[in-house]
């Protein structure tokens, strides 16, 4: 077992920092948030109600972004934001304003193949604005990340709390732009 | 006893050949997987007895849920 | 019986129980199999056709039987395993495979030594032959995937699944082997019949049989309770136990 | 409405990826083409391994170009997306397998009559070459898609998946090539295509459940 003594929740607009260690099972509590990781025990509530019973509503609702950026290096920007959309059953809509924003709009038509690693993980960020989720579950969204994307990110976590939004993320340092409303540390068990 | 004397007996009928392998491989195979138990549990028992005193497991970390500024 | 069912999920509760029951199981298998081979060699009759080769098949056909048997364990415990999420019904699953495996080989065999005789070949594409060689490519199988996967619970789950449809084909296999068989070899061919069984080898087959689930008892619960060792490593009660 | 979402995807990754739907045709070309020198270039000899040689050749080609279709995705995290995102393994599943089919199984069906030529088969032959191969390709991506998930974490799991696969494979082998001799010797294979059927529809129910929980473990 890797983690014990869960139990904590996150309400409707706030943003919670996960900190701890490298390999004390950060990613791992996340992915089983997600519904990604087998919890030995102990159930997962989204709104009171026991994911297990209705998977599908919640993972309408949340957007987890992890290390690796999901994207097809076969396919363009634009095709890979459109099929995440049309995945949720949401019409396809331009991804140009946002892009924008990440100063990646040049790049839209072009394979993600050939982005640089830190332009991958930017389109990965741009999802956060193209796909409408109530819970933000982001592993490390800082890696490889240059100084105005950290605002943007800063910016848009804001906005998205303000809304009402859920937002979860792990990183070394915090994100200093913006406070956490709760702070989770897993401590290193003292052998 | 349907053998007379024991020459008999090994014969088997004239088809010793068949019958002593079949019962030399039922044997054989049982004697493996018997084999294969006790040479599991001693490597077991050595992993174990190895990993015991130096390397303690990793305890499972534990969760502290710290409330940070409430002002915001 | 809910709370024998819960009592057997515990893993040291298993241990102990098995421990003391491990060798009153061995004598009773070589009291088994002592009892069966004097019974299958001297107290019975040849068959009025295969003569002594008869004496065979008390082998081939217990093998043959267990062989399937300890897959339909290993199925059942892998359901059991998925569905409570049992780690003792995983440790059983994944005991069962290596004896599952060993016994097919051997009813493969022994099923191969007995009809060379009868066929004059050391292999025959008899229907029930047939389905044994296949069925231990799914033991194969299902050790391969097991051993590759490093990490221990999603290696335990992914055999289970594999266990599962894997016993979900089985009599798709053994339906289309013997159609097969049926087509191309037609039914005039004197298949591995089982010769007409009269009341003096039913005794050593039975014996023989009772035997080979004998040793598949004590040999499925010393193979649990290693299993249990490696999966409990890091508890207490294993490491007392080692230092004892 | 999502799994047609999930297939404008993979048709969208196929069409850029054009190669990787090609290689599994030459090498069902190819395997085909290496009885002739294995055996002898005689007519009759083909003819009458012809059924059995197209339908191994064609379970090869599905078996190798699985990976293809599921590796990809779980090396780059989008498998992970997808799952989250469609929300049921068991439709992502049905949705890979069925992508697999469109894009390797259905050309493997198209090629076949020619490959019939090369291998002298007699007409009627060819027709129940392609209905069978049109019923049994299907079933063939569906159960290989519970292997391919099983292995996704294990590196090089080319031939493990083999060695999980081919046993289960070995009903349809048994149907398909049986319809096509039997077609050869003018007989009847209408039972053949209703067993091969009955294994497709089983295959299309269950394969996919099960692929999906093998997905989830893969995954976790």
């Amino acid at each position: 077992m890797l983690l014990h003594g869960l139990d904590f929740s996150l309400p409707e607009g706030s943003l919670t920092w996960l900190q701890g260690g490298n390999g004390t099972g950060k990613t791992s509590l996340l992915r089983c948030l997600c519904g990604l990781g087998e919890a030995e025990a102990g159930d997962i509530f989204w709104q009171g109600e026991p994911v297990a019973r209705d998977p599908v509503r919640f993972h309408q609702e949340l957007l987890y972004l992890g290390h690796k950026p999901g994207l097809k290096s076969e396919l363009s920007i634009a095709e890979n934001l459109g099929f995440f959309r049309r995945l949720r059953g949401l019409p396809v809509i331009d991804p140009e304003p946002v892009l924008e924003q990440l100063g990646l709009a040049r790049y839209a038509g072009q394979y993600v193949g050939s982005l640089s690693a830190g332009q991958q993980r930017k389109v990965m960020l741009a999802r956060l604005l193209l796909e409408p989720a109530r819970l933000w579950i982001l592993d490390e969204p800082l890696v490889a990340l240059d100084h105005e994307s950290r605002d943007w990110l800063a910016a848009t976590m804001m906005a998205f709390r303000e809304e009402g939004g859920i937002i979860l993320y792990t990183s070394h340092q915090p994100l200093d732009q913006v406070r956490p409303d709760q702070q989770i540390a897993i401590q290193e068990a003292t052998p | 006893m349907s053998f007379t004397s024991f020459a008999d007996f090994l014969a088997m009928g004239g088809y010793a050949p068949y019958v002593w392998t079949c019962y030399g491989a039922t044997l054989l195979t049982l004697a493996v997987i018997v084999a294969g138990l006790r040479r599991q549990k001693k490597k077991l028992m050595e992993t174990i007895r190895l990993q015991h005193p130096e390397r303690q497991a990793v305890a499972p970390g534990r969760i502290v849920v710290k409330q940070t500024a409430e002002d915001s | 019986m809910w709370l024998w069912f819960s009592r057997l999920g515990s893993p040291k509760w298993f241990y102990e129980l098995a421990g003391r029951w491990l060798p009153w199981t061995w004598a009773l298998t070589v009291l088994l199999f002592v009892a069966g081979s004097a019974l299958a060699l001297l107290f019975s009759p040849p068959d009025y056709q295969q003569g002594e080769t008869v004496r065979i098949m008390y082998l081939h056909v217990p093998a043959a039987f267990l062989s399937m048997a300890c897959y339909l364990t290993m199925a059942i415990a892998s359901v059991i395993a998925l569905v409570w999420r049992m780690k003792m019904a995983f440790a059983v699953a994944r005991s069962c495979a290596p004896i599952g495996a060993a016994m097919t080989a051997l009813a493969l065999f022994t099923g191969a030594v007995w009809g060379k005789p009868i066929w004059g070949t050391w292999w025959e594409w008899d229907a029930r032959l047939t389905s044994e060689l296949v069925l231990l490519f799914l033991y194969l199988g299902y050790i391969a995937l097991h051993e590759s996967i490093s990490e221990q619970s999603q290696a335990d789950r992914a055999a289970a699944v594999l266990a599962i449809v894997g016993v979900v084909n089985l009599p798709i296999i053994h339906f289309s082997v013997d159609w097969w068989n049926t087509l191309h070899q037609g039914a005039s061919i004197s298949r591995l019949q089982k010769p007409a069984i009269d009341a003096s080898m039913l005794w050593p087959l039975f014996t023989m049989l009772a035997a080979f689930f004998a040793f598949f008892a004590a040999s499925l619960m010393s193979r649990v309770r290693n299993e249990i060792l490696k999966r409990e490593a890091a508890s207490r009660w294993v490491k007392a136990l080692v230092k004892a | 409405m999502r799994l047609a979402a999930l297939l404008r995807r993979e048709i969208a990754i196929a069409g850029r990826n054009k190669a990787a739907i090609l290689i599994p045709l030459v090498f069902f070309v190819l395997v085909t083409s290496l009885f002739p020198f294995a055996v002898s270039p005689d007519a009759d000899q083909l003819a009458l391994l012809a059924p059995g040689v197209i339908w191994v050749a064609a379970l090869l080609a599905t078996l190798l170009s699985l990976e293809h279709f599921y590796q990809g995705d779980y090396l780059d995290g989008s498998l992970e997306q997808l799952l989250l995102t469609t929300g049921s393994p068991a439709l992502l599943a049905l949705a890979k397998s069925i992508g697999h089919w469109l894009l390797t199984g259905l050309p493997l069906v198209l090629v076949a009559p020619m490959l019939g030529l090369l291998l002298h088969l007699p007409l009627d032959a060819q027709v129940a070459m392609v209905l069978t191969l049109l019923l049994g390709t299907p079933a063939l991506c569906l159960i290989g898609a519970i292997g391919m998930c099983l292995t996704l974490g294990i590196n090089r799991n080319g031939i493990l998946v083999s060695l999980l696969i081919l046993p289960l494979y070995i009903p349809v082998l048994i149907f398909g090539s049986s319809g096509v001799q039997a077609a050869s010797l003018g007989l009847p294979y209408d039972g053949q295509l209703a067993l091969l059927a009955a294994i497709f529809i089983l295959a299309l129910v269950l394969a996919p459940v099960a692929a999906g929980h093998a997905l989830k473990i893969s995954t976790s």
